[in-house]
């Protein structure tokens, strides 16, 4: 019994991580078809924006606090340039952003090592996140209780900021309809920038939070935009709820296999799971209109 | 004959002369290896092209396939080196020194070359027929087919004993009889591979003539219009995606001898995106575009990567950036161009943003509907 | 061959687009679909040619085609055309009748390159007049050449069931004219359905009339007896006016 | 027409394809011997020599450092006149944290630029990759990282530490100084880690040590809830940490984070050193144990002067470490060899290898000229609160290399 309940509450953090990389990308790839690859370099940013921070402001206890918005305006920024100087060229070609961006992540990997250097940077952890918790017998991590934390926030704010803001009735819009929206006077241009500057914005946050778990390093964003893409994929394409479930089962099934098995076979066993899901349920794949097919 | 029927026979030519006659003629053993390396990469490509360029499919996990032939014939010449019933030496080294089951039907030269052939088309067959059939397509079946390289890549890693895990397999010494330390035998591997290059151009220029290779077209600028002309679009793209796949191993098969290596990192994600490159630069719809683009990338990644190391990451980013970007028929599109009888593809050019945005961008029909009962 | 539609009804997340169609298409006639945006028309052919699910019974040569897939209804003999012209831009005139001919063919022919102009595809595209432009990328066709050119995809696959929508929304008058004509040309042997929104077209060309409002056949007749139907007039009116 | 001259091409290139199979027929075949001759040119006031370590790619963190020191080393000896009168040349490739492009590099640094001998590698696959093509064409590497052992070559010079040097000692710290009765092994999926745990469990086995747990993470990996989870519930003495680059940032990490401490469960690592600690981050890991031949600290005029000159070279923040100090070393024994040999010809310098001594920061080093290891003294160390790593246990006097571990009866492979 103390087995499964370590392993859901390692399940459940995992999946908070990941709803965390993958929450951006549901805005950017789900709703605005932009596959972008260069998400797990916006996440690498704002990890090195945390340790920046950190550098900067002297308090250890602080710096956190400081670096979540300021990796969120890092990321966002970047989201901006690289849908300014790219992106809004390629709209019509879906599938090719995915390699351009690929292209863009490669160099700005390169760049943070030329900048910050190969090895790894420590971003220290504030003295509140120190040590652990316990729930139900089991030592829950402050840290990963704070990502948990901060995941849902993200989802708060994100579900508030669709919901309830102008701008969020004008994305809702221009992902319904496009055509319908820009005749009613709703400028896309700026809906897809500011969409971009959020989606992007989110992975600065989620860089910032793995500083937390693992280290700061220009390979920091490969090791995690594959599952973030697969994440979204099972949840469905711009349903911000399957989002969720999916990011926590998949890493509740991490969890229990990892277990089980090993850590490289549990990897394995989670892709193959996923590739047969989207067998039984390709929802959101099934795409066909009526009056015409191209 | 019209200049323009003529004209990839011509460039066929030009590549034939320059692969067979002027690279062994004017390069060095080394050079001339690492030619041979390419050309393998270039295999892969040409297989690419049919899917990606002239299918639409967005084949970003062929490592996958590129690793079944790798491997297949890796496994096999480290048993031909360890002669008959003897044990590979890492097997030793790592295992209880005792050859697994399944490595064993490839101690026959005859069976591991069935294997580099068949295996990637069972495997690329039971994947598209899964994927096609269930009309996956666009982005889902891009990040599905890189998902299973990267798997692919994790699997060999964690197999130690069997797969050489990070290590991959290497130190072979001879290829079906022949030893590989002799200049002699790796010009021949070099012909060899440049020929099945020229072979598999010749076989595709074949395809994209012949009514399959134009139906494939039609699939990729209107999968479900295809479907309503009486053909299900699925078969056509499985069939073009299964030739990808073959050709991929055939490339992974003819780069094991060659190279002395085979590693989980020549099949992962990296190495798979990698194999876009050239065929990006080359042109994908164009029938040498993607072979001559492989060669070009492979070229440029040793030459700057020897001039500045460290720098080939910034290349290949700028590359993918500008010729997607700026050049999307790649460099084909320029010959195309300067020739004026470029092909207006609306697959390449775009078509307006929201029309494609929702065929790429797929939501369920009964999603879609209502809007559309709406809008009448 | 007669299709005969039973009780169809199409349903989306609780709107119900068709509710309990029934209808009886018979060859030799030229069948017009009519009725105000949003009565269903389209959806009726897509439930048809296996674009949206339906219930109900739509039984033709025996088979029910709501149980099939799109290619396979195709392969009984039943085509359609799409409202806006969906036709392979970037292939030739001729290569996009050749794909659809490609029904007749064996399989393994596929890996044969095509040698000119085969018979049949000559023969349609001397019927939809596009004979010279058969070199022409598709996509350089005016719209109504395109819609002919759907017609003419249809024709080379001998389907005795044509569904076409709005074949000649955005025609010229003169465009019309030429279209009507063909639609009678061919509609001898087969079943011809048309949507269409235009009302002095269809009192020209059209056999029966079928008016569809919500989802539901209002009435059903030829053109002059449904200019007179009180109950058309209403939605008409109500609609449009 | 157009079909004729298709047809044409395709009978031109199966004509190709049986003139290339004829071609085929001169080779060599297979149990015939290898010719390897070597293109070294040394008749000019320079000698080239080949480093070749990953400026690129996920190793870039961890080579770059070694490429360094060899650079430092490449100078000190041309400042002092070179070897043999002549000034070293230095060709540097990058092996881009590929196996592959590590056996292609080293390929073109043999036959293209006719190196007297490279120095670098650093992961076993890179090694592995290396090795058949420094046997095949007979030319010398030098390597300078601990490794898994079970190896040695003629064409290879291990100046990093062998199993007994290091990974035994450790045991025999963790059993004679800490009294461990069991022990927990963590590790990255790959070769290393994998040959390093059978040698502990043989170990474990002969020594009456309990292994209550063998967990294996993928390369990168940086998921590390579910193994500290086992690790915690295991509860054993002390765990034995062959994780390799970045996943130890998260291991130590999530370790901390569950509220395990060094004091309670001490880890020993073998893949930390000092240019790794501020990456971890010190707070995690002060008070853990390593196992090295060499560390900062050592107290010594040639380590001083090592240093010194390092941070003079580097910023007075950068740190020496022990592949650092190996590589270092390395590019100093093949002068020492050379000088012997009185000759750059690789035989000669193979021949006149054993025995040959330097004294290096970590203490005098001498080579074993039939298994090309050399002999070094193992330390145990303690990372302490400035990210230094102290010597808290040494072996007292260098230990013969064994790669194979023949003088250990408990061991069979």
């Amino acid at each position: 019994m103390d087995a499964l309940l370590a392993q859901v509450f390692t399940g459940v953090s995992a999946g908070a991580v990941l709803l965390l990389i993958a929450l951006g990308l549901t805005l950017t790839f789900g709703q605005m078809g932009v596959i972008n690859m260069a998400h797990g370099e916006f996440i690498m940013a704002g990890a090195y924006t945390a340790y920046v921070v950190s550098l900067v402001v002297a308090s250890t206890e602080l710096s956190l606090l400081i670096a979540l918005p300021a990796g969120f305006v890092i990321g966002g920024l970047l989201g901006l340039a690289l849908e300014a100087s790219v992106l809004r060229w390629m709209y019509a070609r879906p599938l090719d952003t995915l390699l351009v961006t690929y292209g863009v992540g490669l160099v700005l990997q390169q760049v943070a090592r030329d900048v910050f250097g190969a090895p790894a940077k420590e971003v220290p952890a504030p003295g509140w996140l120190d040590g652990s918790i316990p729930i139900l017998g089991y030592d829950f991590p402050l840290t990963r209780l704070f990502i948990i934390v901060l995941a849902g926030l993200c989802v708060a704010a994100l579900l508030a900021v669709l919901r309830f803001t102008a701008l969020g009735r004008q994305i809702r819009a221009t992902v319904g309809n496009r055509d319908l929206a820009e005749t009613i006077g709703i400028s896309t241009r700026r809906t897809d920038r500011a969409t971009f500057f959020i989606g992007s914005g989110l992975a600065g946050v989620a860089g910032v939070a793995l500083t937390l778990l693992g280290s700061t390093g220009p390979n920091l964003g490969t090791s995690y935009i594959v599952q973030a893409f697969l994440v979204v994929v099972v949840g469905g394409i711009g349903h911000l709820k399957g989002t969720i479930v999916a990011a926590l089962g998949i890493g509740l099934l991490q969890a229990f296999f990892a277990h089980a098995l090993t850590g490289s076979v549990a990897q394995v066993i989670v892709f193959l799971a996923i590739v047969a899901f989207l067998q039984v349920r390709p929802q959101g794949i099934l795409s066909v209109r009526t009056r015409s097919l191209a | 004959m019209s200049m323009k029927k003529l004209s990839p026979y011509v460039g066929w030519l030009l590549l034939a002369v320059a692969l067979l006659v002027l690279a062994p003629a004017v390069l060095s053993d080394f050079r001339l290896g690492l030619l041979a390396k390419y050309c393998c990469y270039a295999i892969a490509a040409v297989g690419i092209g049919l899917a990606w360029g002239r299918g639409g499919m967005l084949v970003l996990g062929q490592g996958l396939y590129f690793g079944i032939g790798a491997y297949a014939m890796a496994m096999h010449l480290k048993l031909a080196d360890a002669g008959p019933g003897g044990v590979p030496d890492f097997m030793a080294l790592y295992g209880d020194a005792t050859v697994p089951g399944w490595w064993e039907p490839l101690r026959s030269g005859a069976f591991a070359v069935v294997v580099i052939l068949v295996l990637p088309a069972l495997v690329a067959g039971l994947l598209g027929l899964a994927v096609f059939k269930r009309r996956i397509k666009g982005a889902y079946f891009a990040i599905l087919s890189q998902a299973l390289a990267a798997a692919f890549a994790i699997l060999l890693v964690g197999q130690v004993k069997t797969t050489g895990g990070a290590n991959g397999l290497n130190n072979f010494q001879g290829f079906f009889g022949y030893a590989l330390f002799d200049p002699a035998n790796k010009r021949m591997l070099y012909f060899i591979a440049a020929g099945i290059l020229l072979v598999s151009i010749l076989a595709m220029a074949w395809l994209y003539r012949s009514r399959f290779g134009e139906l494939l077209v039609a699939v990729r600028d209107g999968e479900e219009r295809v479907r309503f002309l009486g053909t299900d679009p699925a078969n056509v793209k499985l069939a073009a995606y299964v030739i990808a796949a073959v050709l991929a191993s055939i490339g992974g098969a003819l780069f094991v001898p060659i190279a002395g290596i085979v590693s989980p990192d020549d099949v992962g994600v990296v190495a798979s995106i990698g194999l876009l490159a050239g065929v990006a630069l080359g042109g994908r719809a164009s029938l040498l575009g993607p072979a001559v683009g492989a060669l070009l990338v492979g070229y440029a990644e040793t030459s700057l990567s020897e001039a500045f190391p460290g720098s080939w990451s910034y290349f290949q980013g700028a590359l993918f950036v500008l010729v997607i970007l700026l050049l999307p028929g790649g460099l084909a599109q320029l010959l195309n161009a300067r020739r004026g009888n470029s092909v207006s593809s609306r697959f390449l050019r775009g078509v307006p943003r929201g029309k494609q945005a929702q065929a790429e961008l797929p939501r369920s029909a009964s999603e879609a509907a209502p809007e559309e009962a709406a809008a009448r | 061959m007669t299709l005969t539609v039973n009780d169809l009804r199409v349903e989306f997340d609780g709107f119900v687009a068709i509710d309990g169609v029934s209808l009886t298409l018979e060859p030799g006639r030229l069948h017009f679909l009519i009725g105000p945006n949003g009565a269903g028309k389209t959806t009726l052919v897509d439930a048809l040619t296996g674009l949206a699910k339906g219930s109900g019974e739509a039984r033709y040569r025996t088979r029910d085609l709501l149980a099939l897939a799109s290619h396979r209804i195709t392969r009984l003999g039943v085509g359609r055309t799409f409202q806006t012209a969906t036709v392979f831009e970037e292939l030739s005139v001729l290569q996009n009748l050749d794909i659809a001919a490609g029904v007749h063919r064996a399989r393994w022919r596929l890996m044969l390159p095509r040698r000119g102009a085969p018979e049949r595809v000559a023969e349609v595209m001397e019927t939809v007049g596009l004979t010279e432009l058969a070199d022409r990328p598709a996509g350089v066709l005016s719209h109504g050449q395109k819609q002919w050119l759907e017609i003419g995809m249809l024709l080379v696959q001998d389907s005795s069931v044509m569904l076409l929508d709005e074949p000649v929304a955005g025609m010229s008058a003169e465009e019309r004219e030429e279209t009507g004509e063909l639609l009678r040309r061919i509609s001898p042997g087969r079943t011809v359905v048309v949507i269409e929104h235009d009302m002095d077209f269809v009192r020209r060309f059209a056999d029966v009339v079928t008016v569809l409002h919500a989802g539901k056949v209002i009435a059903e007749g030829t053109a002059a007896e449904i200019r007179e139907d009180a109950q058309v007039q209403l939605v008409y009116l109500g609609e449009d006016a | 027409m157009r079909t004729k001259f298709s047809s044409r091409i395709l009978a031109a290139s199966s004509v190709l394809a049986l003139g290339l199979t004829a071609t085929a027929c001169g080779g060599a075949k297979t149990g015939d011997s290898a010719t390897g001759e070597s293109c070294v040119d040394t008749s000019g006031d320079t000698v080239k020599i080949g480093f070749l370590n990953s400026l690129s790619g996920t190793m870039a963190i961890s080579e770059t450092t070694v490429f360094k020191s060899l650079s430092m080393a490449a100078e000190e000896i041309n400042a002092d006149g070179g070897v043999l009168g002549k000034k070293l040349e230095i060709v540097s490739e990058d092996g881009q944290s590929e196996p592959t492009v590590f056996a292609e590099k080293a390929t073109k640094l043999i036959q293209d630029d006719c190196v007297a001998a490279v120095f670098g590698g650093w992961t076993s696959s890179s090694r592995k990759a290396m090795l058949p093509v420094f046997e095949g064409n007979d030319a010398l590497l030098f390597y300078p990282v601990q490794y898994e052992g079970l190896e040695s070559s003629h064409n290879i010079f291990y100046t990093g530490a062998t199993t007994n040097q290091q990974i035994i000692p450790a045991l025999d710290f963790l059993k004679q100084e800490k009294k461990i009765e069991s022990i927990f092994l963590v590790g990255s999926d790959y070769v290393f880690p994998r040959t390093a745990n059978k040698i502990i469990k043989q170990y474990a086995a002969a020594n009456g040590i309990e292994v209550l747990g063998e967990e294996y993470q993928p390369l990168g990996s940086t998921d590390f809830g579910t193994v500290v989870d086992k690790v915690k519930a295991a509860g054993a003495d002390a765990v034995f940490n062959t994780l390799n680059g970045d996943s130890n940032v998260a291991f130590f990490k999530e370790y901390k984070g569950k509220g395990l401490t060094a004091s309670a469960m001490p880890v020993l690592s073998v893949s930390i050193a000092e240019e790794e600690v501020p990456g971890v981050g010190v707070g995690n890991l002060e008070g853990q144990y390593t196992a090295w031949n060499y560390y900062q600290t050592i107290d010594s005029p040639a380590n001083k002067e090592f240093v010194t000159a390092f941070k003079a070279a580097n910023g007075a923040k950068a740190v020496t470490s022990d592949p650092m100090e190996a590589a270092y070393t390395s590019l100093y024994l093949w002068k020492g060899m050379v000088e012997k040999a009185d000759s750059f010809a690789v035989e000669d310098v193979i021949d006149a290898a054993d025995g040959v001594t330097y004294d290096a920061p970590e203490g005098t080093v001498e080579v074993d000229g039939e298994n090309h290891h050399i002999a070094k003294t193992a330390l145990i160390g303690q990372v302490n609160s400035e990210g230094l790593i102290d010597t808290v246990w040494s072996s007292d006097k260098p230990i013969e290399p064994d790669p194979y571990l023949k003088s250990y009866d408990w061991w069979k492979n």
